[in-house]
């Protein structure tokens, strides 16, 4: 059918997705699943969040020693964009998922497979950088091979541009879907709402998967104070999209929740909206200090705490790894800071492309696609 | 003898039949009217879009990302103002990413006045189009060079704008300047690729067989050579320019008319050899004349070719006020018009410094 | 209290203004008011909507007769905006409503009082069109004194516009709200979800009608195509927004739903989004012939044949009227025909105005409700 | 010593004291944080928006009709172009209705680069911002007069752009530029209306009593006299250009460097004096290069001063790439430097004819 390294769940899950938003009436209300996950995945689970987040600490350092000018990055975040990561469909072309992601979606990367140097040498704007050759910010990667669309700074553009990348991937067929994430207060700009419309067209519904992580700050301003929404999430109704509203905190949880939107996704090929609810644990971004924010839950510690009672790690374990990513990344960052900073003559490159890169790969993976006699 | 917009529908019929298109959208682009100007009609690939615009260019964006072919429409350039955060970022894709990403698109739409549009639907966009880095931009003024420079913006692997003057849309080609392959007698040509009236649902076109002519992106076309002034210009105002150049052959003065094209990356190399030759420059345009394209042009000119200059450059543009007025009285003092073109070609090319 | 003839009813009709569009399932279900009006209400009801239905006719007929460029109007859509333009609180300040109209509103700036003359000059373009000195399309009036913001040819940007109004009504104290109207196809611009959202911010919620008159088609396209919204007023649900779809082709029934919205909006000085199911006559404009169209309810037929079965009117009498008011259109025509154009150079008046007059008007209001000891 | 931003502080204050301002408002406008560069801390009608600049400048225009004295706070102007249609909007209101209305809103906005703001925090607005019309443009380079030139934006009948150089926004005024009633202390004007770091809620700040000293809209600023060239600048290259002037003196090179201040409607008498006195001109900003604002100085001056100049006239413009590069090597090759500024000062100033 495709090269996708998908497998559909023997029966469609579209029943199981109800609206789980429902049932409360003011506050704020979020799903939890009570289903286990595999140890091993648990394991394989938190060594991508605490690598996430200790690189993340890295960054922040880098950048306050002056090894950086800025950064922005998704710490609080890993427990949602870390089971995202995981089940991403990862490849190159209309048959694997398209990511159009925010500018805190390291976590999502890594369990991906990113190498987290790369995170360095764009903090450090070295001509290293894979993602933009030192001209971008930190935080704003970039993948083709593995369909990561350039993240860029000005909030929710990503939501106008979702549908186009959905849209080629219905009609090629296969189970590729396009996962597109940022703020709640971005959900303000038209964009977001442009996603609602252009994914629910009757007849013409799209497989997207459309996430906003709310972690119920806009910089300084209170996500209350400029929301009538109870729930975010609850926009997407009136268009018939399937909604949900999940504690992004939990793992576990978010890893059911997200399995379970991307099954019906890529079987129905039509729109989910999941809000995730989330921590902004080290604020904002540099601009704001990055300094900790006691008063946020933090995923990482809730879940390591969790994974020992349970019996499934121990706290030497913990901190023997804590200590090694710690080192590996402080050695990486020293090497990183040798590398070479791009030549000023540079900034004519590209300005123009001189072949079609993302037009070969689409014939390529429709010629993977019709040999294997579709 | 195809229209400019019969033109245009042949070459994204040929699109999609050879070049890969995969999509031909907007408003009002699919059945049953295929645009308003009826460009897109009984394409294959064409559909409707919600009333949209940031849906329309952030859609062609996310289409070109993965691999398809997209033409979007923007009913009216008057409509594009909403997004001009997304073509930045469609320009800057291939940039922004250090050539990690290409996205080849193309946006097609009207522009400029010429049929009675008031408002909001005589803008120009030469302007603001040419500031926004990583775009090219087309401009055709014949039918035969909107066939062959739709066909080089399909094949592009960059993002295009292709900017179809309104009051030409309509316009006839000259004789001699056919696309080959079409039909001789033009009522046969809209037997075969016009809508009927009424129902449609039933009605299929019959493209005629024209071929892969590309004009390539960049070339300017001198429609007229002279020797005593550089016209250059594009668009509806060629023919403008082309009719007072002709005006004034009976006075002694030859105007040399250059049709620009494509406005970027322009083809400063065939400007350049005409000025110097004819040591003189008039730009006309109809966009607002404040941080216009066309100054440009002449800051360019003056860098580069000051000492040739025989008479101080000049712009002739739109009036820079915030709209064309419906009345004629006031479309006319807000564009340039024939006659006062034809009396600044005087001026320019009599000039005694 | 204001300078605004506005009287609040005795009790505030809030609790009667239910989500009406909640009972039905799949269908467009729209609510219809049962209480019949006074007959000198409906008799000058009827005699606005036929006033508005000739001046579109002439409108069209100047067009085709080569006497203007192009028409765009509301023929069709004069059961609801007749009601609309007689429930206005008409003057000039934040005392009285504010009205961001959409270019079919002719029938509720006749409603208001505006002299059908002056759009016959704007048809032809003439320097004595007051709504812009023949510089813009037929049907985009502007009236300062009556609070009538200009009409734009883009659609939808006045839905980003009436908050602001609303938000200076608000803090004015009084009972002037904002009323801002346009079609269904246009509510895919984020122009609308702006508006949802800045009207429904907690503790700032503003007085406004936000209106969108549904007529299920954007030019060519039919709204079944585009659009996954069972009810577009639905969208307003998640913003706590109160909805209602109504029923825009009874006259009746809009003057109700209209008022009991505007005296809830009045009062709560909080927003209500209203979807009225209207017709398109005559297509969309001149471009696309603006022909009458059989397929579509007349709104005008059906309420002249209700009350001649009521015995309000007689179809002698309806007759005349139609008669009286055709000649006098068509002799205003005439005058207006032989009307000068504007000059070529008073292109460059108006470019910058000298002197605040929106200001002036709001201090005079400000001292005004101040000597009312407010 | 107020820093610019403080200085624009203070002009908001007087503005909500004395000239009508009813609403600061935009992103992280109100408190706590009284915006990201904190031009708007303590000012009782400054309020936070939800993050959607279509909203901003919508609700700027709607509070403007309704007589309201609104300044706009768009964030940074890398985030203002999903509103070039609503800006068209607002400056087209008193023309497309005859006169019937005005539209009486400021909008303020940090442009430009200088503080390694990578892509999208280091935009310029002045080419496009030029284009629109129905605006007036100013752009401050001092902190005095970019309090004089909001009294001035505030005050206006029209829709008024406030360009903020970014850079400057933490400069502070040279000796001798104070405005009139600040202290004569930098800290203590900075304990009386700096917000205190930790908990803001019970903080009010204490306004110096500072006039209405309005900067003129439309009048540029000779920053230093010259003989030789005439530089026409504004905003950050400013102090840039007057820096390398000061540079070639001991070459025995007298350059003028004309602060522009206000974009639209621009001080024309002045530049085309001294262009006609120095016979040569140059024009420097940070925007791309392409249809850049400082084409049309130089177009005007080549229409109207053609033949007193000894010297082509030349621009020193951003480099026309979609963005400005993070990395310090990109960014100075992206935005005019001192060093080459001095030196096309000089070439222009000693070239022979
Ligand atoms: C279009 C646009 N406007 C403004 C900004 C400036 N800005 C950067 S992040 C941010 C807040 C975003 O909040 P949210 O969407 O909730 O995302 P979060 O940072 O909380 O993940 C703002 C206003 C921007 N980058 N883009
Ligand atoms: C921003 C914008 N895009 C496109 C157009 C062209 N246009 C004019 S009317 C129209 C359809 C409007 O449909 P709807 O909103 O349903 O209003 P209706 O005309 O049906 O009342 C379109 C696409 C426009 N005027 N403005
Ligand atoms: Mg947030
Ligand atoms: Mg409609």
């Amino acid at each position: 059918m495709s090269t996708s390294s998908y497998q559909p769940a023997p029966r469609s899950d579209a029943e199981a997705l109800d609206d789980t938003t429902e049932k409360s009436g003011n506050e704020r209300n979020v799903t939890s699943a009570d289903a286990a996950l595999a140890p091993e995945l648990l394991v394989r689970m938190h060594d991508l969040m605490l690598k996430a987040r200790l690189l993340e600490e890295r960054l922040i350092r880098m950048q306050k020693q002056g090894d950086g000018y800025f950064w922005i990055g998704g710490p609080g975040e890993e427990a949602f964009n870390v089971p995202l990561g995981m089940l991403v469909d990862r490849g190159e072309g209309v048959f694997h998922d398209y990511l159009h992601l925010h500018y805190r979606s390291s976590a999502t990367l890594l369990a991906m497979g990113a190498d987290p140097v790369d995170a360095l040498r764009q903090m450090k704007n070295v001509a290293s950088d894979p993602y933009s050759g030192g001209r971008n910010f930190a935080g704003h990667p970039s993948i083709r091979k593995w369909n990561v669309v350039p993240v860029s700074s000005p909030i929710e553009v990503q939501y106008s541009m979702a549908p186009g990348t959905a849209y080629a991937q219905k009609r090629a067929g296969g189970h590729g879907i396009t996962i597109v994430t940022g703020g709640d207060a971005g959900t303000a700009e038209g964009d977001f709402p442009t996603c609602l419309v252009w994914t629910s067209r009757p007849g013409h519904e799209l497989p997207v998967l459309i996430i906003v992580t709310n972690n119920q700050w806009g910089i300084s301003t209170a996500g209350a104070t400029q929301h009538g929404e109870k729930r975010i999430s609850d926009r997407g109704k009136a268009f018939g999209i399937k909604c949900m509203t999940i504690d992004g905190n939990d793992p576990e949880n978010s890893y059911h929740q997200i399995k379970r939107a991307m099954d019906y996704i890529r079987t129905e090929r039509k729109p989910v909206l999941m809000e995730a609810m989330v921590s902004r644990l080290y604020g904002h971004s540099s601009s704001s200090g990055a300094n900790y924010v006691q008063e946020e839950a933090d995923c990482l510690m809730t879940f390591e705490k969790k994974l020992e009672e349970r019996g499934i790690l121990t706290r030497a374990h913990i901190d023997e790894l804590r200590a090694k990513y710690t080192q590996e990344l402080l050695d990486a960052s020293k090497r990183v800071r040798e590398e070479a900073q791009p030549e000023g003559s540079t900034i004519y490159d590209h300005v123009f492309a001189e072949t079609n890169i993302v037009g070969l790969a689409a014939a390529k993976s429709r010629a993977t696609a019709n040999g294997r006699g579709n | 003898m195809a229209t400019m917009v019969q033109a245009i529908r042949m070459a994204l019929h040929v699109g999609e039949e050879r070049l890969g298109v995969t999509d031909v959208f907007g408003e009002d682009v699919g059945p049953p009217l295929g645009g308003v100007f009826t460009a897109t009609q009984g394409l294959k690939t064409a559909w409707n879009s919600p009333l949209d615009e940031r849906g329309i260019i952030g859609t062609a964006i996310g289409l070109a990302l993965a691999g398809q072919c997209p033409v979007a429409e923007i009913q009216f350039v008057d409509y594009v103002f909403n997004t001009i955060d997304l073509l930045k970022l469609a320009g800057g894709m291939s940039w922004s990413s250090n050539g990690d990403w290409n996205c080849p698109l193309v946006v097609m739409t009207p522009v400029g006045s010429g049929i009675h549009g008031s408002i909001y639907h005589s803008h120009s966009f030469d302007g603001m189009a040419t500031h926004i880095p990583g775009w090219k931009i087309v401009m055709p003024s014949t039918p035969r060079d909107a066939y062959g420079l739709m066909l080089s913006a399909i094949k592009d692997p960059n993002p295009v704008m292709f900017l179809a003057p309104k009051a030409l849309l309509r316009a006839k080609a000259a004789p001699g300047e056919e696309i080959p392959g079409e039909p001789a007698d033009e009522r046969q040509l809209s037997k075969m690729i016009d809508a009927p009236l009424g129902d449609r649902s039933q009605w299929t076109p019959q493209w005629p067989d024209t071929p892969d002519m590309f004009i390539p992106i960049g070339e300017a076309r001198t429609v007229r050579k002279g020797r005593d002034l550089t016209v250059v210009t594009y668009g509806r105002m060629v023919a403008v320019c082309t009719k007072a150049a002709e005006e004034l052959v009976s006075e002694g003065v030859d105007v040399e008319v250059i049709d620009l094209r494509t406005l970027w990356p322009y083809d400063w190399k065939t400007l350049k050899e005409s000025i110097e030759r004819t040591s003189r420059l008039l730009v006309v345009n109809e966009d607002t004349e404040v941080t216009n394209f066309g100054e440009h042009i002449i800051r360019r000119t003056v860098e580069e070719c000051f000492y040739v200059l025989s008479s101080p450059p000049k712009l002739l543009a739109g009036a820079a006020v915030p709209g064309i007025g419906l009345a004629d009285n006031l479309e006319h003092a807000s564009v340039p018009q024939r006659a006062g073109i034809a009396k600044t070609m005087r001026e320019l090319a009599q000039h005694q410094p």
